[in-house]
């Protein structure tokens, strides 16, 4: 399965940075949606794919005897969907914001601020 | 003591400005009690110098970079030093008559006196940091004051240029002295001095010699970058008197000097050092012989004797470094003189054109004599001072070949001619009307030049006594040894003296042929001069600074993210190459059926997402693709995940959708080329993850740390679900953060969305 | 439209303390078994979401009765405070400390500084998100 | 003594809260906001004493002990960079007083202000990877929405583009981790330092290498590097004068923090390869950021060109990897963040008096008002590097090392570079202040009150005196910075203060 979703995260990723480099800035939010996916998919499957046992302990118990996912890169995954939660949440405001003071969603217009 | 000293000018810099708020005016008397102390206490240091015992003074500064408050007082010090101070109290009091009306004058004497402190403190160093930390000082000082009347476009240009040279000078002697210090195992002179075997053999001492040369040459205008000075005019004149005849410009002489015991002695610096000043000197007397313009003429003429003296300095024999020291003192005595003789024409009539000026004698008695006796030191006359030093160079000259032999008599000659120029010509002949009506210069701007030039006559007429004593001191340091010189008018009638009257009285004819002889000259006037070169390097640079700039700072988002792309996926995709064995393990054997279903889903809505037309199916889509990830980790133990995610996702659609409301529907903006290139990029990035996941997944360096959470979560964190438990407890600072996070996005989003501008508005 | 709405709003009026409930129950099991504060928080802001759009987010933001940038000042306060109680008792920034609320017999409940801490992480989720819904409906 | 580290987590996050739960008074978050840099300026000083006295310290947190727990670490460099911390977020605290308007202030300002710092703090103390990542997202988190805040158009496109690009890093940084994590199941540096220590086999060596570049690419992109700097000039010089210091001051200082850290104690394993790379990096940063600087022709932008030029210095002690070298980038990030931050500074105060920052617009101020003439020298003379100030030793030290070491091309690429750069300083000089003001863009000044004009003027008049400062007493600092450049030099102090505490 590792090898299957290798290819689907590579997939991910392909899509996600072929959305970021559109000129519209709405297919950049999703094209950002689909790469953070991606990233939480390869720390899942990078540390080992384990079927059906969560890291729960039963009750009464001190500790997991059966072999069991690991439960530290599904506490930083939780910790890193919900920032990007956050993020996503804000760049959509701004992109908001954008639009309103700049009248256009098109990337290619706001190079303003360089050169 | 002479450290307090140093200070106590540039603490001088910082309060005499103060003297002049509210429109209080100090006379020029006054301030210039300050460097007419110092001088008296320099001179008064002579004799212990002169006894080889010098007055020393040292404290730690900043060891680690091997620098520290090293001063010493010997004889080339000193006569540097009281020459920089002495012709700084003329100056000052000139100045204060010069610029009476000028408001900023309380500026100009704060800048005065950082160079001033800045030039004793290159003098007296005896720490090359230490003597480093001063020489910028003395370029940044140069620039505000070639830039003091900074309205004139063409002064800021001049000051400028200035500083840029001679700055990246200073910078190549910084590395300069950084190699030397590593060749000679410290950067305190004294000790260095003594160290020359060591530093000449030392693989590091070429790189060393040529860079320190560098910082030497760009300081004292030598040629390819004299350019500069003649520039450098923009100042007012008691600067150019100062800084650009006086003294600034001899530190990279006095520097050489400096360094000649350590540095010298070899055919590589005899050919490097001797040959630009030779053809400085040409360069600087040919170049004087055509300008009209007083200062500048002086300024060509003053190229001429640095270029002589750093000659002399790389001949290197001890009659060579006494005619260094004496032309040096009788440079400075005539040349100040003459400078501040055309400051005060040029205040007097308005104009500083020799063509224009003529016939002043009797309006401006006095300064047509400080001017007249000036030039006869010049052009090397008995029996004043310059006459000496010119003896002393031609004797030194024919020491050598006939060839230099011959340089020396062409910079005589240009010399000659612009004594005649510049201290006969405006006096004598018929009158020249001017703009202003002239009369006589108030008395602080005449007194400076009729000092100097009785000096010149004094150290001429009785050249045993005081200036025997200054210029053996200053030998025996600049040659490393004990040297004793016995200076004298009058040698007999010798080849260097037949000489020296052939070179006068031809001097004389040119100057008679003057008006001829400049139009000539002007039609060969050559463009494609080191200036030129300079101004094309600057254009240059702007323009590959435009271009690279255009390049990279483009300004299109979707390029910068593809050369972050191109440079990730080459640098990691190259490093990933270099392993030898690399494997790719692919094992396509080991899923069940449900799981290639949500694999596929993904990966389809993916793909939807990217090509859908409308907004809301590509969010639908995205979406999805959240959906598909869930039931990933739900399938692989991850129920926390999944919950997570599933209603994180959910929340996200909402959040589009009710942003998109008011955003534009999607348009395809983007031609195919550029669409084409992209997917190109797409998939190099989606290749790279998908390898480097493939062999990470096989690789393992050390086991998971998680058993411990396994084990311990129960006993001691009270909790059975593992994964909480590590999210407010074991991790609870990555949780801490993570709200954090969250909390400033909720305040992001409502700031942006209620930001409104007209609230209130500045407090 | 009406219909809707009326349909709406009754369906809301039944599910909102529901919702609320359900956050409660999911926060407190949350230590044990899948769940927590996280979750929680998202699930009682979903019934004010909710709400907001049966009546309208003014409305809504009265049912929660704060600011409710104050629940997310409140959040990340609680939060803090429950690293640092174990602190200021000489121990580690964060350290867990636990102890038992008990009405002998009744109930004995655990309790310790991480459930103090969930709890911070729920108002957090709480103000944030409802912060974030109800300023993207005010857009005029 | 259990608060020493996370203190400067913990006061920022205070009085960022205390500022939210007092968002209905401008006043109290004013105050609050000055009273908090204070107070994490004072934590700093107390840390830097504290580390320079005992060595390195390390706090478990939650009391778990390491590598299960999230280990909090100071060494010099980290203490110093906290210091450095408060110093700025103190000065920008205050200056932000006279100058941030009351708009900013109502939606949140001072709150976003303080979680700036919080997560700049973090990111400098934190001993673990991942936790790392999080500081850095509360750090970017902050700068996105004060970055944004105003929502002027020129605004909007910079914060477009720095939103992207710094969140493609994070993506970058987090794959990177999780690639990491799959590898050597632990997160926390001083664990993964150790497991990297005892020569891994050549597949697992070349692997990890490709991981470090790749973490190269996430933290070069928050730093600047070449060429992944794009970012930063399209838009610190958008937002209001007072981010924009904090940002120039700090912000990419944390992203070269990152790149040291983890290519001293991480990635040592090929340094002939990484930090050779390093170097080149440093040297092509370098130029082109000065060569965009010549380029410019506004007073912020031509700092920020200025900016990407000398966070090629920092790194290029780090390329020469040697103590004196390491000690020369720590000596040059102390210099540049109260040097850029405080020319930013001085740029705002121009901006107030003159309404624009466009160099042809400007001009007359040496005649005007020459004291801030001369506070403006005095930065701008240190960052070209001219003796005695800061700069100067800054530099000095890099070249030194750099010599000492026969890198004679970065040492010639680091003097030239020096050479432009005070080649455009002076050009602003000329533009700003010696330059009359035109005729035709003279506008009436907006007044400043005595009240106002104190407030901005004292951070910058205090930046300025510690900037000489620094250059007067080089020897003690650098002496510090040395002893820093050694602790990185030799990770196994750092790794033992982590693994061994006794809790």
């Amino acid at each position: 399965m590792e090898t299957i979703l290798a290819f689907v995260i590579g997939a991910l990723y392909a899509a996600g940075i072929y959305m970021m480099l559109r000129r519209s800035l709405v297919k950049l939010l999703i094209g950002l949606g689909l790469l953070s996916h991606a990233a939480n998919l390869l720390i899942f499957t990078v540390a080992k794919l384990v079927r059906a046992n969560s890291p729960v302990i039963a009750a009464g118990e001190q500790t997991l005897s059966t072999p069991h996912a690991d439960p530290l890169p599904q506490a930083l995954i939780l910790t890193a969907i919900v920032i990007s939660f956050g993020v996503t949440a804000f760049a959509l405001a701004l992109a908001y914001r954008a639009y309103k003071s700049v009248g256009t969603d098109d990337l290619n217009e706001m190079k303003g601020t360089d050169v | 003591m002479i450290a307090i000293l140093t200070f106590s000018i540039f603490a001088a810099a910082m309060i005499v400005p103060l003297f002049f708020r509210n429109g209080r005016r100090p006379t020029g008397w006054l301030i210039a009690l300050l460097p007419l102390g110092v001088t008296a206490y320099l001179a008064s240091l002579f004799p212990r110098a002169a006894n080889g015992a010098p007055e020393t003074f040292s404290y730690n500064w900043a060891e680690e970079f091997g620098a520290s408050l090293s001063f010493r007082a010997d004889g080339l010090s000193l006569l540097f030093a009281i020459l920089i101070t002495g012709i700084g109290t003329l100056v000052v009091v000139y100045s204060g008559d010069y610029l009476k009306k000028n408001k900023n004058l309380g500026r100009f004497y704060g800048w005065l006196f950082v160079f001033m402190g800045a030039m004793v403190g290159v003098a007296l160093s005896d720490n090359l940091l230490l003597l480093f930390v001063f020489w910028e000082f003395t370029s940044l000082s140069s620039f505000m004051l070639i830039g003091f009347e900074h309205e004139k476009e063409s002064a800021r240009a001049a000051a400028l240029q200035a500083l840029l040279v001679t700055g990246g000078g200073g910078l190549a002697m910084l590395a300069g002295i950084i190699l030397l210090g590593q060749a000679g195992g410290t950067l305190e002179l004294s000790a260095l001095l003594s160290n020359e075997t060591a530093v000449q053999s030392h693989p590091l001492y070429l790189p060393a010699l040529i860079l320190i040369l560098l910082g030497a040459f760009t300081k004292s205008a030598q040629f390819p970058f004299h350019f500069w000075l003649p520039n450098a005019m923009e100042a007012p004149t008691p600067v150019s008197a100062y800084l650009h005849s006086a003294t600034m410009v001899k530190a990279g002489v006095y520097l050489l000097a400096r360094l000649n015991p350590v540095l010298g002695g070899n055919d590589v610096w005899m050919y490097s050092v001797g040959g630009v000043g030779l053809l400085t000197m040409l360069a600087g007397s040919y170049l004087a012989l055509f300008q009209s313009d007083l200062k500048r003429l002086l300024a060509y003429s003053t190229l001429s004797i640095l270029g002589t003296l750093t000659m002399l300095i790389g001949l290197g024999t001890p009659r060579a470094l006494e005619a260094v020291a004496v032309l040096l003192l009788a440079h400075a005595l005539y040349k100040g003189a003459l400078f501040l003789v055309a400051g005060a024409l040029d205040h007097e009539t308005g104009t500083r054109d020799v063509t224009k000026l003529g016939g002043l004698f009797r309006a401006m008695p006095v300064t047509a004599a400080a001017a007249g006796i000036a030039a006869l030191s010049m052009a090397g006359l008995p029996p004043l001072f310059g006459f000496i030093a010119k003896e002393l160079v031609y004797e030194t000259g024919l020491e050598f070949n006939s060839w230099l032999m011959a340089a020396i008599i062409f910079m005589g000659l240009s010399n000659v001619f612009v004594a005649g120029v510049v201290g006969v010509g405006p006096f004598f002949g018929r009158l020249v009307k001017t703009r202003k009506k002239p009369h006589e210069a108030p008395i602080g701007m005449w007194l400076g030049p009729a000092l100097l030039t009785g000096l010149s006559l004094l150290a001429g007429l009785f050249p045993g006594g005081v200036s025997s004593l200054m210029v053996s001191t200053a030998v025996s340091s600049a040659a490393g040894e004990a040297v004793k010189v016995k200076l004298a008018l009058w040698h007999g009638i010798n080849p260097a003296f037949l000489l020296s009257l052939g070179t006068v009285l031809t001097g004389i004819a040119l100057f008679a042929g003057r008006n001829i002889l400049r139009n000539v000259l002007r039609k060969l006037e050559w463009k494609w001069g080191p200036a030129y070169f300079y101004d094309r390097t600057l254009d240059g640079m702007n323009v590959l600074a435009r271009i690279q700039t255009r390049l990279l700072q483009s300004g299109y988002l979707s390029l910068y993210l593809i050369i972050i792309i191109l440079t990730l996926s080459f640098g990691a995709g190259a490093t990933l190459f270099r392993i030898k064995d690399i494997s790719l393990p692919l094992s396509f054997s080991d899923f069940r059926f449900y799981e290639a279903a949500i694999a596929g889903l993904i990966v389809g809505a993916a793909l939807a997402a990217v090509v859908l037309p409308s907004r809301l199916g590509a969010i639908a889509a995205l979406g999805v693709v959240g959906y598909g990830v869930a039931l990933t980790y739900l399938i692989f133990g991850a129920p926390d995940l999944a919950m997570t995610q599933f209603a994180i996702e959910s929340l996200t659609v909402i959040l589009f959708v009710l942003a998109f409301y008011h955003l534009p529907k999607f348009n395809i903006l983007s031609s195919p080329r550029s669409r084409r290139r992209d997917i190109g990029i797409a998939l190099l990035g989606g290749v790279l993850m998908t390898a480097l996941v493939l062999i990470a997944v096989n690789v393992e360096i050390a086991p998971p740390i998680s058993d411990y959470f396994v084990q311990n979560s129960v006993e001691q964190a009270h909790g059975r679900n593992i994964v909480n438990v590590i999210l407010v407890d074991f991790r609870g600072m990555d949780t801490m953060g993570e709200i954090t996070v969250l909390g400033i996005a909720g305040i992001g989003v409502y700031a942006l969305l209620k930001f409104r501008r007209n609230r209130g508005g500045r407090q | 439209m009406k219909i809707v709405s009326l349909i709406l709003r009754t369906t809301v009026r039944f599910l909102f303390p529901l919702l609320l409930l359900f956050a409660v129950f999911i926060f407190l099991r949350g230590h044990n078994e899948p769940g927590g504060g996280f979750i929680a928080g998202l699930v009682a802001s979903a019934a004010y979401a909710l709400y907001s759009i049966a009546w309208s987010s003014k409305e809504a933001r009265h049912a929660v009765g704060v600011e409710t940038r104050m629940l997310i000042g409140a959040g990340l306060l609680v939060a803090l405070v429950s690293g640092l109680i174990g602190a200021l008792g000489g121990q580690s920034f964060l350290t867990g400390l636990w102890g038992y609320i008990s009405i002998p017999p009744l109930f004995k409940v655990e309790v310790g500084t991480p459930v103090l801490f969930d709890i911070g992480v729920f108002l957090a989720v709480l103000g944030v998100t409802l912060t974030i819904v109800f300023a993207l409906e005010e857009v005029e | 003594m259990n608060l020493l580290l996370p203190l400067p987590i913990i006061i920022p996050m205070l009085a960022g809260t205390a500022a939210l739960l007092a968002y209905r008074s401008r006043m109290i978050q004013r105050w609050i906001s000055v009273i908090g840099s204070g107070a994490l300026l004072a934590s700093g000083i107390w840390l830097i004493v504290e580390v320079e006295r005992n060595g390195i310290r390390a706090a478990q947190i939650g009391n778990w002990p390491a590598p299960y727990g999230i280990t909090l670490v100071a060494d010099l460099l980290s203490a110093t960079m906290v210091t450095l911390t408060g110093i700025i977020g103190l000065a920008v605290a205050v200056y932000a007083l006279a100058t941030t308007s009351a708009a900013h202030e109502t939606v949140g300002h001072h709150q976003l202000y303080q979680f700036l710092l919080m997560g700049v703090c973090g990111a400098f103390l934190t001993g673990d990877l991942f936790n790392l990542y999080v500081w850095f997202e509360v750090m970017l988190m902050a700068s996105f929405v004060l970055l944004a805040l105003g929502g002027e158009r020129g605004q909007m496109e910079g914060a477009i583009k720095y939103v992207t690009i710094n969140l493609m890093a994070s993506a970058i940084f987090l794959a990177a981790l999780g690639l990491l994590y799959g590898l050597a199941g632990t997160l926390n540096m001083a664990d993964l330092a150790n497991k990297f220590s005892n020569g891994l086999p050549e597949e697992q060596a070349g692997l990890v290498t490709t991981l470090a570049i790749m973490f190269l690419v996430a933290f070069g992109i928050k730093a600047a590097i070449f060429p992944l700097f794009f970012w930063l000039p399209a838009s610190y010089h958008t937002p209001p004068v007072a981010v924009s210091a904090v940002f120039a001051g700090l912000l990419t200082k944390v992203g070269v923090y990152a790149i040291i850290r983890v290519f001293t104690l991480l990635f040592i394993q090929e340094p002939g390869y990484t930090h050779t790379l390093i170097l080149i990096l440093a040297g092509a940063t370098m130029l082109t950021g000065v060569l965009g600087a010549v380029t410019q022709k506004e007073f912020r932008r031509v700092l920020s060109f200025h900016i990407i030029s000398q966070i090629g210095y920092m790194i290029m002690g780090l390329g020469l990897y040697t103590p004196l070298a390491l000690a020369g980038s720590i000596f040059y990030i102390t210099h540049h963040i109260i040097v850029k931050s405080n020319l930013f500074l001085v740029s705002g105060v121009v901006q107030r008096l003159k309404g624009t920052l466009e160099l042809k617009k400007l001009g007359g101020l040496y005649q005007s008002l020459p004291g801030l003439a001369m506070i403006f020298l005095v930065p701008a003379l240190s960052l070209a590097g001219l003796p005695p100030l800061s700069g100067f030793f800054a530099k000095l030290s890099l070249v030194q090392a750099g010599l000492s070491q026969g890198q004679y091309v970065i040492v010639s690429i680091s003097l030239l570079v020096s050479l432009l750069t005070l080649f455009s300083m002076m050009k602003l000089w000329n533009e700003t202040f010696w330059k009359d003001q035109a005729k035709e863009y003279e506008n009436a000044q907006q007044p400043v009150n005595p009240g106002e004009w104190r407030t901005m003027f004292a951070p910058i008049a205090g930046l300025a005196a510690l900037t000489i400062l620094i250059g007067l007493s080089a020897s003690p600092l650098f002496e510090l910075a040395l002893r820093a450049g050694e602790q990185l030099m030799d990770p196994t102090a750092y790794i033992r203060a982590v693994m061994e505490m006794p809790r």
